[in-house]
């Protein structure tokens, strides 16, 4: 009997497990059960993809990381979550391993930031989000748009007030309106905390966000459904939202669920906030991570199967093909792919607008205490708009609550 | 205060599958001040009419009246009647006061002082002052009991209606509860209707009593006529405890033979006339044991009850009931000769049950003890 | 017509109205949930609602079940919860006899502590259950959704009201008679509560079929999610189809639907054989 | 009798004397109760005891992460029993619950939870009660087919009916329509707090006011008809029958009633989880949610365990107070 | 079969607050084959002593054997006693063949078909045979009765052990039972001890009756000997009914002064000598009302019982009863003069209610029918 460490066997060998499992969500998973396809094709290995809802995942994961036991040997991790599920020790690092592989510089560098924690790596970057707004073709045209005359947000209010009553310019997804923030947090350069750990949401340029989506919504150019709610894809379809703010990830959605939209979509970039100023950012992105409690022959063959998915431009492009996940690999974009003139864009290019913006956008980085960011700024948010809240104090409440509740100052 | 008329009462419960006749076509009155005991085996419909009068169901055909009134349609809150139930129906979680005053409160405008004044003398009439505090849980059977008459008297209804209120005490209680009821209803002279399947309770009590069977009204009459008197052979075998000694015999002229050896020789056979059998009664306090006789039966039993025994015997297949006096002692297993008079003979139709002859020795009529009478 | 003949009436009138109006108020989501269960998805869009049923029901099952294999769950919720109901009431029954009909020691502040659990809120005890399931490596079996909660607080209050009412000369009979105390449990006492374990049959099924974290976290794998983990399942980043998720609502309701017809009036008249008085 | 069944019967018997004798051997012993409450403990104590304690423990503590370092271990030879330490845990002492005197949003959520409550448990109360005083009325017929509309809704799965009511309170779902169909304006149901909180009621209390009313009507029932009599005769009228008579008799099963939906909107989770969020701007987050989110959105342990300290206090504190209110005659 | 032995049986209740002496020193036994019945007041201990005797209760002192076995430690199981309950306790789940084959299949080594056997003859013997497959509730009371008599029988056990088996049953039911468990118990010839509170029962049922006041046995002995020669005055007023009229005298000499004008010159006052007072009895048989006399009381309530009437009447502020002729039928208000004769006097001493003098009438010893007796 004893107490405190006891000294498990060897850990650093090259032996690599036979089988291993891995969970993702939804398209993800999807994605991966490709690259495992192709994987065992070429290697004497079995990968089991488990595919979950993306609530569902997160909460079953969250308890097995916690708990020490029972994990995935890899797992899909939002890079959004990245600090919070890093900072808890619970995955494994990989910067050797990465040192190794010699890919680090192959990504795109904004994608490591919510990855690492310091100089140590816990995760490949998979897919990101540079975004874009897509837009309907057809409705733009019919009511006289000029998706070119669109350089700041002015610019896209003037555009949108040419729409009729029953046909918003956009839509402000209630549920998300925090996705909505940060991306044009991140389009103005901004992090969320100050290299002292200030809470810095509640500066100008957030303030001038708020003010942005609430004048929006006062100006009544914007619809507020749920995003993917069904009432949401719907509006898409019927062409009564006729721009959607969103990422390279959303192309895929559209093309599945509204098919019978093909032709009549269009892609331009975001406003910017001022003239001349920025127009790229990010919207979501995600990275595969091994968990800590993983045995080392399953890490090793989890890595092995990690790297060849993501840091091969063929498995990365080839998910982007099937299901839309642009990929982080900055090798790929000289791909063909990118400059092909999509039918379902009405013969636009539209990937190489992600492409550039991809190259441009600005780093991140979230944090453990990122979820009280998002619950913040969504409530206060929310105020804003359904209870007519202003947009300073808005800012400003969500800051503070922040601060009070990690403990932080105020910047 | 009123007296109780009830014409044609019929009343049928429309049960799940079928209809059950509970009462039907039952005409009683009962008069202002009178004590009238409903009696019948379980089952015959006492209840049932017992709550026709008090409104707690509709009558299907006929009427009640009160008095001049007709309250057929009323609600038994309208009726100014009071109930005593067999379960006695306090109310648990009120004490013994607040159950007496409740009916005042609700249905009187008597001031919250003079309901207490009610309360307190009523209380007192019954002797249950010291438990006014208590809730009903607390109290012993007898104590439960008077607090349920108690409920009713306070109200000083034009009615009392009591279905069986005694029966839930013990056998000693039930007589002490019995007494004191009757003089109580003497004393406050209101008209009352009381349920029993009890006859010896029935008998002790009713200024009449209304025997009921099947829901059909059998007879109605002072005990002693009932007793002595009973119009068919239901009433004189539910009258009596022990009962009646009943068999059936076979006419031949004047003589009657029943089970075994039995002979009697009727000195009237008119009531047999043209009768092949009858059915034959001798109520148990009438048969006499004899020394020698042809009438034999075996004695299976003899329970002592100290100022009289009973004497069970074998007459054949026939079970005979004796009242015999203490002293005397047959063995179970001795054959004895027993004999009764023809005028305490009953006889009986043997096909309808109607009376052919009842008891016919002399009843002095005299209501006072006017001859030095002995045992 | 007499006055209170006619305010009976009247009374009669607003108590059937309340009913019915009630009656249909519960009915009406079910209902709806029914219809929409059956209609195509792009009707299910279209943005105002009908009241009759549609044809697709086949069509979205068939879609649902291509994408989970929901039968299974419900097979699963079933199996799980009838396992955890027969051995829970029996547990329950066992510890309620005790308290109703024996006499021991620290008996009041036993009880009063199994009551104390009725509070716990099951969501925060799933990490550390979680923790000891991976322990004995009993995640993704039945069997650690099933054992933890056996010991429920409100079937041994139940029990023990409910075996209050049975007649201790019954059991006296039953010692007489030569019977053993078990047996005197289970060829005694548990018959004659029928109609009280029918209740709590109901009662804990219920509990069960309502789990929804702490199986979600257990279950690892899809053949052996229940009912509420396959519906989380659905509810993905992706459009959420809602003419899959009717159906699977519609299918979820009939197992317990059935359960609860069946037990009804047992469960009126069982689950208060007894008095709650102390 | 055919000798197959003859042949049954004796081997039944030879069965029934095995199991005699043996029941006769046993010992005579000392406290058979014991015996019955046994399979309680070992299940309390194997699976709640130790969540329990834990969850105390952990609540003197700041989560810091995950541990892979052993606790314990027992070398058996061939065995090794290795128990880990599982998280990297700081002392805090009382600082956690220090922590939730200041928490804005704990303290929101008590009040969404006690707003819900206040309004719900009552209102649920009062239908099921007038719904079961209903159905005991004795001239109402088709009771059963009443009493199972009525109850129905308990079947549905809470996951499944809280989507439900997301659907039917959308902004585009049936309720919306059936105002608009009225001439009324529109309700978004989720976008205020008022609204969604009255959502969350409506959907707990479709689901339980059946469940509740069946409860109750088995406590009518087994009020004695007699004493209905008894204040008929004494002149009451239907409510004073039902203040006097209805009310005290029920007061049990009343109290039974509350108390278990007391508890039970205490511990709301599924609904606002589902249906709202715990939106528009937390004002319809749970505190069970809220507990919920820290621990697994924001993986404060710790935190979330002194939380639920608290709230188990909270709920145990009111249930004790309701019955020592409701008891008292 | 065996006699029962109980030797200084002491039971004491710890309930919560404070231990309660169910019954205290009683030693008692019963013969072979004999049947005794207990009888006291409600809560006088006579459950507590017969559950002692079936080994449910404990017994804290003393010891109980059945013949030459000592069976104060023995499960219930093993004592080979089968007992009956006042409510039956049928098992409400099983047939009455179940019910019956119950015990036999636990705790005997029968086979199968010989306990079928075993229940089919007990059934027949019991005239229930047609209700073999029917569960009890679908039974009347009467029904049951004989079910739960059946399940003790068909143990054949060597004591019989009954709790007021028929106090759930109505009047009539109750009489006709009586004799019917008598008859039985005569033909099985089984030991029984019969728990009752009705003294009625009890007089007509036991070879012997015990009667316990609490927890204190009182007095055994035929119940012939307990009517008229009871040890104190509580026995004499618990046995008989309606119940012995008793008050309080004073002594001068070899007069008794009692209530209101009441005197009564004894012809031997050597039971009152050197006592100034004395509790006079008299039962109500032994009152005769005269045409005149002395002692006068006055009518209050008549009871009309059809073979006989109870007299109701008033003495100063004392109620006496008398059982008189049916013919005799004073009215209320109606002031009487009545008499007895001193050999059917009780007295007890008025300090501790010991028996001073009991009834000396001359009973005929015979115990056959040899005189030709009248009433
Ligand atoms: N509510 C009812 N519904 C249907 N049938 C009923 C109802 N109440 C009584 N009955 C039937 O009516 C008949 C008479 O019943 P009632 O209660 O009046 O008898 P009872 O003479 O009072 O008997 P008991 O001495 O047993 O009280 C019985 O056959 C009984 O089954
Ligand atoms: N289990 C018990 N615990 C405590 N006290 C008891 C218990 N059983 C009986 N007693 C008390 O013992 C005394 C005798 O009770 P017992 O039941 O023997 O009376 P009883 O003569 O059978 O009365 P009854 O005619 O009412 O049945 C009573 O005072 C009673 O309160
Ligand atoms: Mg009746
Ligand atoms: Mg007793």
């Amino acid at each position: 009997i004893g107490t405190g460490d006891r000294e498990d066997g060897d850990e650093s060998t090259d032996v690599m497990a036979d089988e291993i499992g891995g969970w993702g969500w939804d398209v993800a998973a999807r994605s991966l059960q490709l690259t495992a396809d192709e994987y065992e094709a070429e290697n004497d290995a079995t990968v089991e993809i488990e595919e979950f809802g993306r609530e569902a995942m997160k909460e079953d994961l969250q308890t097995r990381l916690s708990s020490g036991t029972g994990a995935p040997d890899l797992a899909m991790l939002e890079m959004v979550d990245g600090p919070a599920y890093i900072e808890t020790g619970a995955i494994h690092e990989i910067s050797d391993r990465i040192d190794d592989a010699g890919v680090y510089d192959d990504f795109v560098e904004g994608a490591w930031a919510s990855l690492s924690d310091g100089d140590d790596i816990y995760a490949l970057p998979w897919d990101i989000g540079p975004t874009a707004v897509y837009y309907r073709r057809d409705v733009y045209d019919e009511h006289g748009l000029e998706p070119d005359a669109i350089e700041t947000w002015d610019d896209f209010m003037a555009e949108g007030e040419k729409l009729p009553d029953d046909v918003d310019m956009l839509n402000l997804p209630m549920n998300d309106l925090d996705g909505v923030w940060r991306y044009q947090f991140r389009q103005l350069g901004n992090q969320p905390f100050t290299e002292d750990g200030a809470v810095n949401i509640g500066n100008d340029d957030s303030v001038m966000i708020a003010e942005t989506v609430k004048e929006l919504y006062d100006r009544g150019l914007a619809a507020t459904l749920d995003g993917w709610s069904s009432a949401w894809f719907g509006a898409y379809e019927e062409g009564t939202v006729a721009s959607l703010p969103s990422a390279a990830w959303m192309e895929g959605t559209l093309r599945d669920e509204l098919s019978d939209t093909a032709g009549d979509w269009g892609v331009y970039r975001i406003p910017a906030h001022e003239e001349g100023g920025s127009r790229a950012s990010n919207w979501g992105g995600s990275s595969l991570m091994i968990p800590e409690q993983v045995e080392s022959a399953k890490r090793n063959r989890a890595w092995d199967y990690i790297e060849w998915s993501l840091a091969t431009e063929d498995m990365q492009l080839l998910m982007y093909d099937e299901y839309g996940l642009f990929p982080a690999l900055e090798t790929t974009y000289d791909a063909d792919v990118f400059d092909e003139e999509l039918d379902f864009f009405g013969g636009q290019a539209a990937r190489r607008v992600f492409a550039d913006v991809a190259e441009e956008m600005p780093s991140y980085g979230f944090s453990a205490d990122t979820p009280e960011v998002t619950s913040a700024i969504n409530s206060e948010f929310q105020a804003m708009i359904n209870d007519d809240k202003d947009p300073e104090d808005a800012v400003a409440d969500a800051a503070q609550t922040v601060a009070d509740r990690t403990d932080r100052d105020l910047a | 205060m009123a007296g109780i008329e009830i014409d044609d009462l019929t009343k049928v419960y429309d049960a799940a599958a079928e209809s059950v006749v509970a009462v039907e076509d039952l005409d009683l009155s009962v008069e202002d001040g009178e004590f009238l005991v409903l009696v019948g085996p379980s089952g015959c419909g006492k209840s049932t009419t017992l709550r026709c009068v008090a409104g707690l169901e509709d009558v299907t055909e006929g009427s009640i009246r009160f008095g001049d009134e007709d309250v057929t349609d009323r609600r038994a809150s309208e009726r100014d009647v009071a109930m005593v139930f067999q379960n006695y129906a306090l109310y648990p979680h009120m004490t013994v006061r607040k159950n007496l005053g409740f009916g005042l409160k609700l249905s009187t405008t008597l001031s919250s002082a003079e309901i207490a004044d009610r309360v307190e003398s009523t209380a007192e009439m019954l002797g249950i002052t010291p438990l006014l505090d208590d809730k009903p849980k607390e109290l012993s059977g007898g104590q439960q009991q008077r607090v349920a008459l108690g409920r009713a008297i306070v109200r000083e209804p034009s009615v009392f209606l009591m279905d069986e209120p005694l029966s839930n005490l013990d056998a000693k209680l039930r007589s002490e509860m019995r007494t004191e009821l009757q003089e109580l209803q003497q004393d406050l002279d209101v008209t009352t209707v009381y349920v029993t399947h009890d006859q010896t309770e029935a008998m002790a009590m009713g200024d009449r009593i209304a025997v009921m069977n099947g829901g059909v009204l059998q007879q109605v009459g002072p005990p002693e006529a009932v007793y002595r008197n009973p119009t068919n052979e239901f009433v004189a075998n539910f009258i009596g405890s022990p009962s009646i000694n009943l068999f059936t015999a076979t006419v031949e002229g004047s003589t009657l033979h029943g089970p075994g050896e039995f002979t009697y020789q009727l000195s009237d056979p008119d009531p047999v006339d043209g009768s092949g059998e009858v059915r034959v009664g001798v109520r148990p306090e009438d048969i006499t044991l004899v020394e020698s006789g042809s009438n034999r039966a075996t004695v299976s039993v003899v329970e002592p009850m100290g100022n009289e025994n009973f004497c069970y015997m074998d007459l054949a297949d026939h079970e005979l009931t004796a009242r015999i006096d203490p002293e005397l002692r047959p063995e179970a297993g001795e054959e004895v000769a027993f004999t009764f008079e023809e005028s305490s003979l009953y006889l009986f139709d043997v096909r309808n049950g109607d009376a052919l002859k009842t008891k016919t020795d002399a009843v002095a009529d005299a209501k006072a003890v006017d001859t030095e009478a002995s045992r | 017509m007499r006055e209170h003949r006619r305010k009976d009436a009247v009374w009669r009138f607003l108590t059937y109205a309340f009913i019915l109006v009630m009656a249909v108020a519960m009915l009406v989501p079910l209902y709806w949930m029914l219809v929409a269960a059956t209609l195509p998805q792009d009707e299910f869009l279209n943005l105002t609602p009908r009241f009759y049923p549609g044809t697709a029901f086949l069509e979205n099952f068939a879609s649902l079940q291509d994408r989970t294999d929901f039968v299974r769950s419900i097979w699963n919720s079933v199996f799980i919860a009838g396992v955890y109901t027969v051995l829970s009431v029996l547990l329950c029954s066992m510890a309620g006899f005790a308290f109703a009909k024996y006499e021991f020691r620290f008996k009041e502040p036993i009880f009063y502590l199994i009551l104390g659990t009725l509070v716990l809120p099951i969501q925060l005890l799933v990490i550390p259950l979680f923790l000891m399931m991976a322990q004995i490596e009993w995640t993704d079996t039945f069997r650690a959704i099933i054992l933890p909660w056996l010991a429920n607080p409100i079937g041994i209050f139940l029990m023990r009201q409910n075996m209050k009412s049975i007649p201790d000369a019954l059991l006296e009979s039953a010692r007489m008679d030569g019977a053993t105390e078990f047996q005197i449990f289970y060829r005694i006492a548990l018959p004659a509560m029928r109609s009280s374990l029918a209740a709590l049959a109901i009662i804990l099924f219920l509990f069960q079929w309502d789990l929804f974290l702490y199986p979600l976290v257990i279950l690892e794998s899809e053949a052996n999610y229940t009912i509420p983990v396959a519906l989380a399942g659905l509810e993905g980043t992706q459009r959420i189809y809602y003419d899959q998720i009717m159906v699977a609502t519609t299918l979820a309701i009939v197992p317990l639907a059935i359960l609860f017809l069946v037990l009804q009036k047992q469960f009126v008249s069982g689950i208060l054989a007894g008095s709650l008085k102390e | 009798m055919t000798p197959a069944t003859a042949t049954r019967r004796r081997l039944w018997d030879r069965f029934r004397f095995a199991r005699q004798g043996l029941s006769d051997r046993l010992p005579r012993l000392p406290s058979v109760a014991y015996l019955f409450i046994s399979p309680f403990f070992v299940l309390f104590g194997l699976f709640l005891l130790f969540p329990i304690l834990y969850t105390v423990y952990l609540s003197f503590f700041e989560y810091q992460g995950v541990s892979f370092d052993s606790l314990l271990w027992i070398d058996l030879g061939p065995i090794l029993i290795d128990v880990p330490r599982v998280a990297e845990l700081e002392f805090v002492g009382l600082g956690n619950y220090a922590r939730i005197l200041n928490d804005g949003l704990f303290w929101d959520a008590m009040y969404n939870t006690t707003y819900i409550l206040a309004i719900q448990v009552p209102i649920m109360i009062g239908l099921a009660l007038a719904l079961a005083l209903a159905l005991n009325a004795s001239f109402v017929r088709f009771k059963g087919v009443f009493r199972t509309a009525i109850a129905l809704p308990v079947s549905a799965n809470i996951v499944a009916y809280s989507t439900i009511f997301l659907l039917l309170f959308n902004e585009f779902g049936l309720i919306n329509s059936l105002l608009v169909a009225l001439g009324l304006e529109e309700i978004q149901w989720f976008r205020s707090a008022f609204w969604a909180r009255n959502t969350i009621i409506a959907a707990v209390t479709w689901r339980w006011t059946g469940y509740n009313m069946i409860i109750l009507l088995a406590g009518l029932q087994n009020i004695p008809q007699q004493l209905y009599e008894a204040a008929e005769i004494d002149g009451a009228s239907r409510w004073q029958k039902f203040r006097y008579v209805t009310v005290p008799q029920l007061k049990p099963v009343l109290l039974f009633v509350v108390v278990l939906s007391t508890i039970g909107t205490f511990k709301l989770f599924a609904e606002p989880y589902v249906i709202t969020g715990g939106g528009p701007s937390n004002a319809t987050i749970t505190i069970v949610q809220y507990i919920y989110k820290e621990a697994f959105d924001s993986w404060n342990l710790g935190y979330a365990s002194a939380l639920t300290v608290v709230f188990v206090t909270i709920v145990s504190a009111i249930s004790i107070v309701q019955v020592r209110i409701g008891g008292e005659d």
